[in-house]
């Protein structure tokens, strides 16, 4: 059963979307627990990924680092004098994905009873919402470039259509930035990924057919199967632009990913998507979808570059503290409670470009726990948000006070998920920040200067997020509209039901982090130590 | 030694689990937490009695990092302290808080605080005293904004907890050197290796300290943090948690390099003496204290730097005390004062008076408590005091730098000038009410008496003069063997017995019921000349901060207003143009505004509708035009070619 | 000598009408004129030494397709003499087109050296032409017969349904 | 006796009738115009194609032309039934009100 148990991960969903296409139109309820059921069992599945991932494993290289490994043919077409064409379904996943993919899945689960009462036109909520499960877990367990960049496509349309259609009131501009937005984004992506297919090739095809069989899967191109005479292979160093063409292809993949990520100069389309997409649609957005640029980092950039990785860290490292700090001044800036929250997720995001650039253990565990730590505290933000929308049709910081008067519970949740995010430890939001520190002051590319700008964040962070916290629960009960005050009851069954498990994650990675690093910490070391060794062999050539 | 293995997990427990338990059931809150905190007090004393060799408990946290608590002497003591302390706000906030309708939220978040308390004294690596350093400043941010209905005290708290994120940052900053350059990440290891930390870590770790303990920088918190309720106060804001600075110096002091040293030295004179300064002319009955308590740390904290950490101890254990004696009993004034008449404010200075008669028990707490802070003999205060004064001077002469033991001598007696004001002005003086009040018996008197006997100094030592004759020093400090020279120094004793006396005298002078000045006093507004506006603003630390936080905001909207105008608009100026040019050219903006692919389809209907004007309905005109373009083919193919 | 003042009289007789057409709005005076210009042409045939042509020419087009004409006009002219008057339009357009048409193409036929060599024509052309319509022209001489079949019969259903 | 005739004389005469013929189609408003029009059209042509036959022992030019006639008169009398149709349905017969195609 485990041999093809990530597949079924994957198609799972796609496989009740079929079965959800047939129910009439009217059958909310029965949508919605079919919906819940899917996604269900894909947590219970990736549960069962997570302890049956052999954490033990210390592998040499790449090709057997992966887990779960399954690969089958998809397309293989003879392009005449190019050769062969072959793209194949890889799908596998090491300590890294395996996080990401039991991240998603929770998430998904808690998105779909966050869209509980949701009411207009349902059927076609929950088809968009499990492609797009199908599409996030995809896009985490592929391991082919092409399969990759399917689901990284793939990803966008549901999300476009959900902010579309059951956005607010901008929503139209919002979702159409997001989309082209990513889009630009993956251009750059698709450009590398066709230089690397072309210089790239699958030895173990090559005596079937006597020509040069390209492949676009990923363990090829990390292990540095390159052809002698291929664009991006290291030796051949053509120049472009001045620069080494390796250089510009990471930097095209970083620029791509940062869209995604999303780093600062190139961040606005998230405080839109998020301000006009409903509270579930904006909890997987903050929780998956930024953590694809963070995986695409991990995976793609710096799995096939690292030679450029570790000669670019500086620049990186500079956008990752600028993501940072300008992230948190821009949040303060904000009067509408959920960009202040979108704002200072692209400070947290910020967190792991530093993380990475800092280029050792500690950085890079730091970053890839900030990334699971995020998802949960910034899913249970923007629920949070959602409560004071769903009540009230409005999110003005300014427009509420002392609304711990009016909701207790709800303002203790606020309070623990408010301090979990600006990084009070014994919460997780603090050990993500602080590997990541360790990392960054630790590491002999960076300069200190980098890392001590960078813990002022977290003054910042703490500033912010008092002060929303003063305005919108202290001081006397006041809303700005006198019949939101009867509607300002405090939190439901429901919301509880979502928050509680999200309380208890983040207390529980705060108190013992090891729990999801320990089995990690493999991965992430072999991952360090690989792209070391492979960016000197490169830097050699 | 096993039954100190089971004693010590539920010694770290019990804090949080009374609060709970007090949380839960809204009636008997406080009176339940109290018992469980009681039973608590009973395995500290046990674990203090029969302690002799640290406890180290570890356990892998991360990767390279892991999480431990270790319990020797010094810690044991000051857990013992917390204990006691909290059971003594406990009992006496059941009455002070008695109407108050959310006491069960109170009795959690204090329950909360002794746990987060008593875990950084235990902790024994960094990594985990920086959890529980952070846990104590947010439990105080929870209890100073207690009453948070009230805009201003939630501001306050708020405040409070951004100056000591501050410090905190550079506490994390030092932490992180210290796993980087690989010293020992514990304490009990750092005292074992006895590596040197370089000067940066070293700063780091001061910085953080002096932010926690309100030294010079970050002192404007505390006098913020009497927003919170007087309890609170009493066991926060002076006995315990600002202590924790002066505990994470103490551990740290042998890894420390001189010129730190040095530097906590004069920061804590610096701090000590400006304090003094700025409680002279405050006229609420908190804030001076809150001053004194500034003062009373610096002291501390220079005792760290000359070396005298002992006396350091010795002065925070009896601080402790007298401190929560007169932060309860200026409660039970302003509980009193507030029963009296709401109306106006319970703390202010100038309308009490006299109630010497009405609170006899409040009085006589009060007025031993004060005596032993100013430092009068047969008190605790001198004993510890005097430990100070002396390592300071026997510093002074020993590094040349008089500048220590000046200031430290100055405080002492400005000390005792503003305690003797205090006493004067709010217990003597003609009486300007005549309800009178019994205390109640148990929850109010009961704290006082017991702290105010715990000022007198024969709790502490035999011999009312020596400063080494305190019981616990044997115990604490027996394997370090008491440097002989710390014995008081004659010039030093009477020195600092003349500087206390003549500050009481000329506070009496001043403010004895019948002075001119004392009168006056009722009346008086804010002092107008330099030097009592200085003092009177606390050296204008807030008015500093307040400053930075205007330049902060300046450059925050600034980010925002950048973020949203040019970062924004550039990229909706690639689809929408909404750059704001002049006028005129925003007509021409106008045009496109409607975005690039709508510009494309205004082009193509213009070539269409040009293009149509050929193909006229009429047929005639299509055949002129097919002949028309046959004669340019014809033209093109025989005269061009 | 002769021939060539025949020429240019019978070229006269075609052009005259033509230009006639042309400056005319009235449409019968332009069929009928029309019908002048083919027996000027048929004329010119017959110096062309191409009789049967010229017999022809007299036949269907002056006879048949001028009176189909005159008829086609008759049945559409709605008030008396009315239906009879049309306007020029776009005058300049059309005469600019045809005048730029005729330029071109004169300097294009100047240009070119005709190869005038001139044939003794030997037996009865007429019998000629029926030989050849039997041998090299047989297809088209069937397709033709067939064509005119099926207009004609076309012809006659569309005036027939416009008939009732 | 040919030879006092320039050739180039015949090619310019059924030039001049094939332009007047285009002439006439483009600027008369009358259907009928353009009928005429269109014949004079093939009248040039043939009166060239004769011409030219003269000089061509298969006599192909006329050949032609006989063709081209009985074409013409086909075609007339197709045109003239369209435009019957054309008249009973609109009443009119001038082409450019013809626009139903356009609407």
């Amino acid at each position: 059963m485990t041999d093809s148990l990530l597949t079924l991960i994957i198609f799972f969903p796609l496989l009740v979307t079929a079965v959800v296409l047939f129910l009439p139109n009217g059958k909310d309820l029965l949508i919605k627990e079919i919906a819940l059921g899917a996604t269900g069992v894909q947590l219970v599945l990736s549960v069962i990924l997570f302890f049956s991932y052999d954490a033990s494993l210390q592998p040499e290289n790449w090709s057997n680092a992966f887990q779960f490994v399954e690969r089958a043919k998809w397309i293989s077409l003879y392009l005449g004098d190019y050769g062969w064409l072959q793209i194949d379904y890889f799908v596998g996943i090491d300590g890294i994905s395996l996080l990401m993919i039991c991240l998603s899945t929770f998430l998904l689960f808690v998105g779909v009873i966050a869209s509980w009462n949701l009411s207009k036109n349902v059927k076609g909520y929950f088809i968009l919402y499990l492609i797009l499960s199908t599409s996030v877990v995809g896009c985490f367990a592929a391991l082919d470039f092409f399969l990759f960049y399917v689901f990284f496509e793939f990803m966008l349309l549901p999300m476009f259509f959900l902010i579309g259609i059951w956005g607010g009131p901008r929503r139209g501009y919002a979702s159409i930035k997001f989309f082209i937005y990513t889009l630009v984004g993956s251009l750059f992506i698709l450009a590398v990924m066709i230089g690397l297919y072309l210089s790239v090739e699958d030895t173990s095809l090559a005596d079937q057919t006597q020509e040069v069989v390209h492949s676009f899967s990923l363990v090829n191109m990390m292990d540095g199967g390159y052809i002698t005479d291929g664009i991006l292979t290291p030796g051949n160093a053509t120049e472009f632009l001045g620069m080494n063409i390796r250089w510009i292809a990471f930097i095209l993949l970083m620029v791509g990913f940062a869209i995604k990520l999303p780093a600062v100069p190139v961040h606005t389309w998230l405080p839109d998507a998020h301000v006009e997409a409903p509270t579930a649609i904006s909890v997987l957005l903050a929780g998956l979808l930024l953590k694809i640029g963070g995986y695409g980092f991990f995976r793609i950039a710096y799995g096939i570059f690292p030679d450029a990785a570790v000669s670019l860290t500086y620049p990186i490292a500079i956008f990752g503290m600028i993501s940072i700090v300008y992230g948190g001044l821009t949040a303060m800036a904000q009067n509408d409670l959920k960009r202040m929250i979108a704002y200072s997720s692209v400070s947290h995001m910020g967190f792991i470009l530093l993380g990475l650039a800092s280029f050792n253990v500690q950085g890079a565990g730091g970053a890839l726990f900030q990334m699971v730590s995020h998802g949960f505290i910034s899913g249970a933000l923007f629920i949070l948000a959602g409560v004071i929308y769903d009540r009230t049709g409005d999110r003005g910081i300014a427009n509420f006070s002392g609304l711990a008067k009016a909701m207790p519970v709800f303002t203790g949740f606020v309070v623990v998920f408010f301090f979990a995010s600006l990084g009070l430890p014994g919460l997780s939001g603090f050990v993500g920040e602080f590997l990541v520190f360790l990392g960054a002051l630790g590491s002999d590319y960076l300069p200190k200067w980098i890392g001590i700008v960078s813990i002022s964040g977290i003054v910042i962070s703490a500033a912010y997020y008092l002060w929303a916290l003063q305005r919108m629960f202290f001081g006397q009960f006041w809303t700005r509209e006198k019949v939101w005050e009867q509607t300002m009851y405090d939190l439901t069954a429901r919301e509880l039901l979502l928050l509680i498990p999200l309380a208890i994650l983040v207390v529980l990675l705060g108190i013992a982090p090891n729990v999801i690093l320990g089995p990690v910490n493999n991965s992430i070391e072999f991952f360090v130590n690989q792209c070391f060794e492979q960016s000197q062999l490169y830097l050699a050539q | 030694m096993t039954l100190l293995k089971i004693i010590w997990p539920l010694i770290f427990i019990i804090p949080l689990f009374s609060g709970i338990i007090g949380g839960l059931n809204h009636r008997q809150s406080l009176k339940l937490s109290s018992f469980g905190m009681a039973f608590g007090l009973f395995l500290a004393l046990i674990l203090v009695w029969m302690l002799d060799e640290p406890l180290i408990l570890e356990w892998k946290w991360l990767e390279s990092v892991n999480f431990g608590f270790s319990i020797d002497r010094l810690n044991a003591l000051l857990v013992l302290l917390v204990y006691l302390i909290t059971l003594l706000v406990q009992v006496f906030s059941i009455t002070y808080m008695e109407h108050d309708p959310d006491q069960d939220r109170y009795t959690a978040k204090l329950g909360f605080f002794a746990f987060s308390m008593i875990g950084l004294l235990m902790s024994n690596q960094l990594v985990t005293l920086f959890l529980f350093w952070e846990l104590v400043g947010m439990s105080s941010y929870l209890l100073i904004g207690f009453w948070y209905q009230e805009a201003g005290r939630s501001r306050a708290a708020r405040q409070a907890f951004m100056i000591n994120r501050v410090a905190d940052a550079f506490l994390l900053l030092g932490v992180i050197r210290v796993f980087n350059n690989g010293y020992a990440t514990s304490f009990t290891e750092t005292l074992a290796s006895g590596i040197q930390w370089d000067g940066f870590t070293g700063i780091c770790f001061i910085i953080g300290a002096f932010g926690k303990s309100a030294q010079f920088p970050f002192y404007g918190w505390l006098t913020k943090a009497m927003a919170g309720p007087t309890p609170v106060s009493a066991l926060i804001h002076a006995a315990t948690m600002v202590t924790a600075g002066v505990y994470l110096l103490v551990r740290i002091s042998p890894a420390l390099m001189d010129w730190n040293l040095q530097v906590i030295a004069i920061g804590g004179a610096v701090t000590a003496f400006m304090a003094a300064v700025a409680a002279l002319t405050q006229f609420d009955i908190k804030k001076v204290l809150a001053y004194s308590t500034i003062s009373q740390l610096g002291y501390m904290i220079l005792g760290i730097g000359v070396g005298a950490y002992q006396a350091s101890v010795f002065h925070l254990w009896t601080h402790a005390f007298f401190k929560a004696g007169l932060f309860l009993a200026a409660g039970s004034v302003i509980h009193y004062m507030h029963e009296l008449d709401a109306t106006k404010d319970p703390q202010d200075m100038r309308n009490m008076g006299g109630l010497q008669k009405i609170l006899p028990v409040t009085f006589y707490a009060f007025l031993i408590c004060g005596l032993a802070l100013s430092g009068l003999p047969f008190l605790s205060g001198f004993l510890s005091k005097e430990g100070i004064l002396t390592g300071s001077w026997l510093w002074g002469q020993s590094t040349g730098n008089y500048l220590v033991p000046i200031l430290a001598f100055c405080t002492a007696g400005l000390t005792a000038f503003y305690i003797g004001r205090q006493i004067l002005l709010v217990f003597f003086g003609e009486i300007s009410f005549a309800k009178k009040m019994v205390e109640p018996l148990v929850t109010i008197r009961v704290p006082l008496i017991f702290l105010a006997a715990s000022s007198l100094w024969f709790w502490n030592s035999i011999n009312p003069i020596d400063p080494l004759g305190w019981f616990w020093n044997g115990y604490l400090f027996a394997d370090l063997g008491a440097t002989s020279d710390q014995h008081s120094i004659l010039g030093v004793l009477i020195g600092s017995i003349v500087l206390t006396l003549s500050g009481l005298g000329v506070a009496y002078w001043l403010f004895r019921p019948e002075a001119e000045t004392a009168r006056g006093f009722k009346k008086s507004n804010e002092p107008v000349q330099l030097a009592g506006k200085i003092s009177f603003h606390g050296w204008y630390i807030e008015k500093f901060y307040d400053q930075i936080v205007r330049l902060f905001s300046k450059v925050v909207f600034g980010a925002g207003w950048f973020d949203k105008k040019v970062i924004d608009r550039f990229v909706d100026g690639v689809g929408v143009s909404g750059v704001v040019i002049a006028k005129v050219i925003g007509w021409f903006d106008q045009n496109v505004v409607d975005g690039l692919v709508n510009f494309m389809a205004s082009i193509s209907q213009l070539i269409g509708r040009f293009v149509t004007s050929f193909q006229s309905p009429k047929i005639q005109i299509q055949i002129g035009w097919l002949l028309l373009t046959l004669l340019v083919l014809l033209l093109w193919f025989q005269f061009l070619t | 000598m002769i021939t060539s003042i025949l020429t240019y009289i019978f070229t006269a007789i075609t052009i005259a009408p033509i230009v006639y057409i042309l400056i005319t709005k009235n449409v019968i005076r332009a069929v009928f004129s029309l019908a002048f210009s083919f027996l000027g042409l048929s004329g010119l045939y017959v110096l062309l030494n191409a009789e049967f042509m010229a017999v022809v020419q007299l036949l269907i087009y002056a006879g048949g397709i001028i009176v189909l004409m005159v008829f086609g006009l008759m049945l559409t002219k709605t008030t008396l003499n009315k239906g009879f008057i049309t306007q020029h339009r776009s005058l300049f357009f059309g005469s600019l087109v045809s005048f730029l048409l005729f330029i071109s193409l004169a300097a294009l036929a100047a240009q070119s050296r005709f190869k005038v060599g001139f044939i003794e024509q030997t037996g009865d052309p007429v019998a000629q032409i029926g030989q050849l319509f039997l041998t090299d022209f047989i297809i088209a001489f069937e397709v033709v017969a067939f064509l005119l079949l099926v207009a004609l019969v076309g012809a006659s259903y569309l005036a027939k349904k416009s008939g009732e | 006796m040919m030879e006092m005739i320039n050739p180039t004389y015949f090619v310019f005469l059924s030039l001049f009738i094939f332009c007047a013929g285009i002439a006439i189609v483009i600027i008369k408003r009358s259907a009928i115009f353009v009928l005429i029009g269109i014949e004079l059209m093939l009248n040039a042509a043939n009166l060239n194609l004769v011409y030219f036959s003269q000089f061509d022992p298969g006599m192909n030019g006329v050949m032609t032309s006989i063709f081209v006639v009985v074409l013409a008169a086909a075609e007339v009398s197709i045109a003239l039934a369209i435009l019957l149709n054309i008249f009973k349905h609109y009443k009119i017969t001038d082409p450019d009100e013809l626009t139903s195609l356009k609407n």
